[in-house]
């Protein structure tokens, strides 16, 4: 493979769209001819059939795409539930959404003691959590899901195991909800000294 | 005719915080203002400067300055370390203090180089690019059917107990100094007192006093030296120092 | 190409994270050891320095990525610096993460003498590191995450190179220990000099 034909096969690989000629032209730094005639022998690389990635033209401009024939293979990896292990920070994010549905961001964070964005899209990418309205202040908040359910062998919410056995403060009164957040805020106050290793 | 001054009023400009001391006292207090990003020598500078300025010595606020950066300073070194070693940190003989700033000297050298070579690696893998479109929807839809029980509810539940607990409480009494007990007049009239025998040592000085007190105590004797009423010597380094009055001549000047 | 590669193929192209032999093996309904010989055969398709793709083993898994050879026109393309560098804090802080991990904030800032917490969130930001639990007095302990494994092209946090070979020289040792001594005598010196007024 020439430089030409490599720099297109990457520039196809990074990009989610179709690129056009024009655009190939200019970051590959050469003229469109060439570009043309370079596609021509990279198509030839990529013939349909032969492997598991082929070249295709499509209304705006060349993209690489899978051959059909890898399909089922794909089909497998990409739909089932990824389930690698909660991190401690997932657990405690999904916890606080499983416990106190509907919850939102802002108070996910209060409770934690710490601002909680990339668990929450984390379990909201793997599909635990879904969103489910606004708060009165706008807030989105999120519920857990039907795949949660199935993934914790749960029938429903009301199988969650009572809160009450971990519970390592039983004289704090108040509901749940309170009591995480009066629990957080106490946390969100020491955590930050230093002092705690 | 002096302006009215308190040391809580001294202009600080740090490369953390701009205004009066006790306002930073306040952020510090409140967590607003990170006290280990503050350089605490730039605030005894800062009053240097503003004593220079006055060309005299107000004790009662140099009573106060030094009992809040006492205060300051210890929180801080008590902030530097883990709680676990404070105590026995602050035991340490010297030479073991010695051993232990060296320990951390070589610990924070490694990782200084350890990033050095981890920059390095970022830069020589910076090349490689990695593809970042979403798979083509049509093969991307998790199904419900393929969903087995993996995770335990019991996480869960455990989870949300360490939510539920609260932290052991952290003793945070020795920053509510606010109107000290001690002051440099009282040490001062102190070391006067003993100064009558003729000599004495630091130690007879502050026999059983606290730490502020020891501090005021010295500041107190720089100015008996300042003011030509002692001198002192100190034989070696953590060694007994011992104060004398100073011949007559001093303190007729000082009549005079 | 055989079906095999092209099937593994596809899966690489279409996954944005590297794949595990186990999960290609689960995918291709194969068995592992099939999986691992046709990973090899790919290799040989994807030798560095021919095409504009590469195959890369790296977090544990297995991922295509572009020749660096490529970049300059990615980045036309892209309109996207690469991988932003680290400034001097967020790589020594990253270097505590990854040599001292589960690593808390106030210990980070005990080895490097300064508080560290805006180079502690720029790296949580940008994924290099992530929560792992919370120390005995309720500390966010961090780790680093499979994207700083990808980023910095390792395959397992045991490929970072050993890091007692940074440390100095016995001689050297006793040469900033004697400076240490002298300094604090030099100190204790001037606590006798009355000019500390």
């Amino acid at each position: 493979m020439r430089d030409l034909e490599r720099t297109l096969e990457a520039l196809l690989f990074l990009s989610n769209d179709p690129v056009t000629v024009p655009e190939l032209a200019e970051a590959a730094a050469r003229g469109e001819g060439e570009i043309v005639e370079g596609l021509a022998r990279l198509r030839e690389e990529y013939a349909e059939g032969f492997r598991g990635i082929v070249l295709r033209e499509v209304a705006g401009g060349f993209t690489l795409a899978t051959d059909p024939s890898t399909e089922p293979a794909a089909r497998r990896l990409l739909a089932k539930p990824r389930t690698p292990p909660l991190t401690p920070a997932q657990a405690e994010t999904l916890a606080i959404v499983a416990y106190l549905q509907p919850v939102s961001r802002p108070e996910i964070a209060r409770i934690r003691g710490v601002a909680s964005d990339s668990a929450t899209s984390t379990l909201h990418d793997r599909g635990l959590i879904e969103e489910h309205g606004r708060s009165q202040f706008g807030a989105i908040l999120y519920r857990t899901t039907d795949l949660f359910l199935r993934l914790f062998g749960l029938n429903t919410l009301a199988d969650l195991p009572d809160a009450t056995q971990w519970d390592p403060t039983p004289e704090e009164e108040g509901e749940l909800r309170d009591r995480l957040v009066r629990a957080g805020e106490a946390r969100a106050g020491q955590a930050e000294q230093p002092a705690a290793t | 005719m002096p302006e009215l001054f308190r040391a809580a009023e001294l202009e600080l400009d740090l490369d953390v915080f701009a205004g009066p001391f006790d306002l930073l006292l306040t952020l510090i207090l409140r967590e607003e203002v990170d006290l280990l990003e503050v350089d605490l020598a730039d605030v005894v500078l800062a009053y240097l400067d503003h004593l220079e300025g006055r060309g005299e010595l107000d004790l009662e606020v140099a009573t106060e300055f030094l009992v809040l950066i006492a205060a300051l300073l210890e929180l801080k070194s008590r902030l530097m370390l883990p709680r676990d070693e404070d105590d026995e940190w602050l035991d340490l003989e010297p030479g073991e203090a010695a051993e232990e700033l060296l320990r951390r000297m070589l610990d924070a050298r490694r990782y200084r180089r350890a990033a050095t070579e981890l920059e390095e690696r970022l830069a020589a893998e910076s090349g490689f690019r990695y593809r970042s479109a979403p798979p083509p929807p049509h093969l991307k839809r998790a199904s419900l059917e393929l969903a087995e029980a993996v995770y335990e509810p019991a996480r869960l539940g455990a989870a949300l107990g360490d939510l539920l607990a609260h932290p052991p409480p952290i003793d945070v009494d020795h920053m509510h100094v606010v109107h000290p007990r001690v002051s440099v007049a009282a040490r001062l009239s102190h070391l006067r007192k003993l100064l009558r025998r003729g000599v004495f040592t630091f130690d007879e000085a502050v026999r059983d006093a606290d730490r502020v007190t020891i501090a005021t105590t010295l500041f107190a004797l720089l100015e008996l030296h300042k003011q030509g009423e002692a001198v002192w010597e100190q034989p070696e380094p953590f060694g007994e120092i011992t104060v004398r009055a100073r011949g007559g001549a001093a303190a007729q000047e000082r009549a005079a």
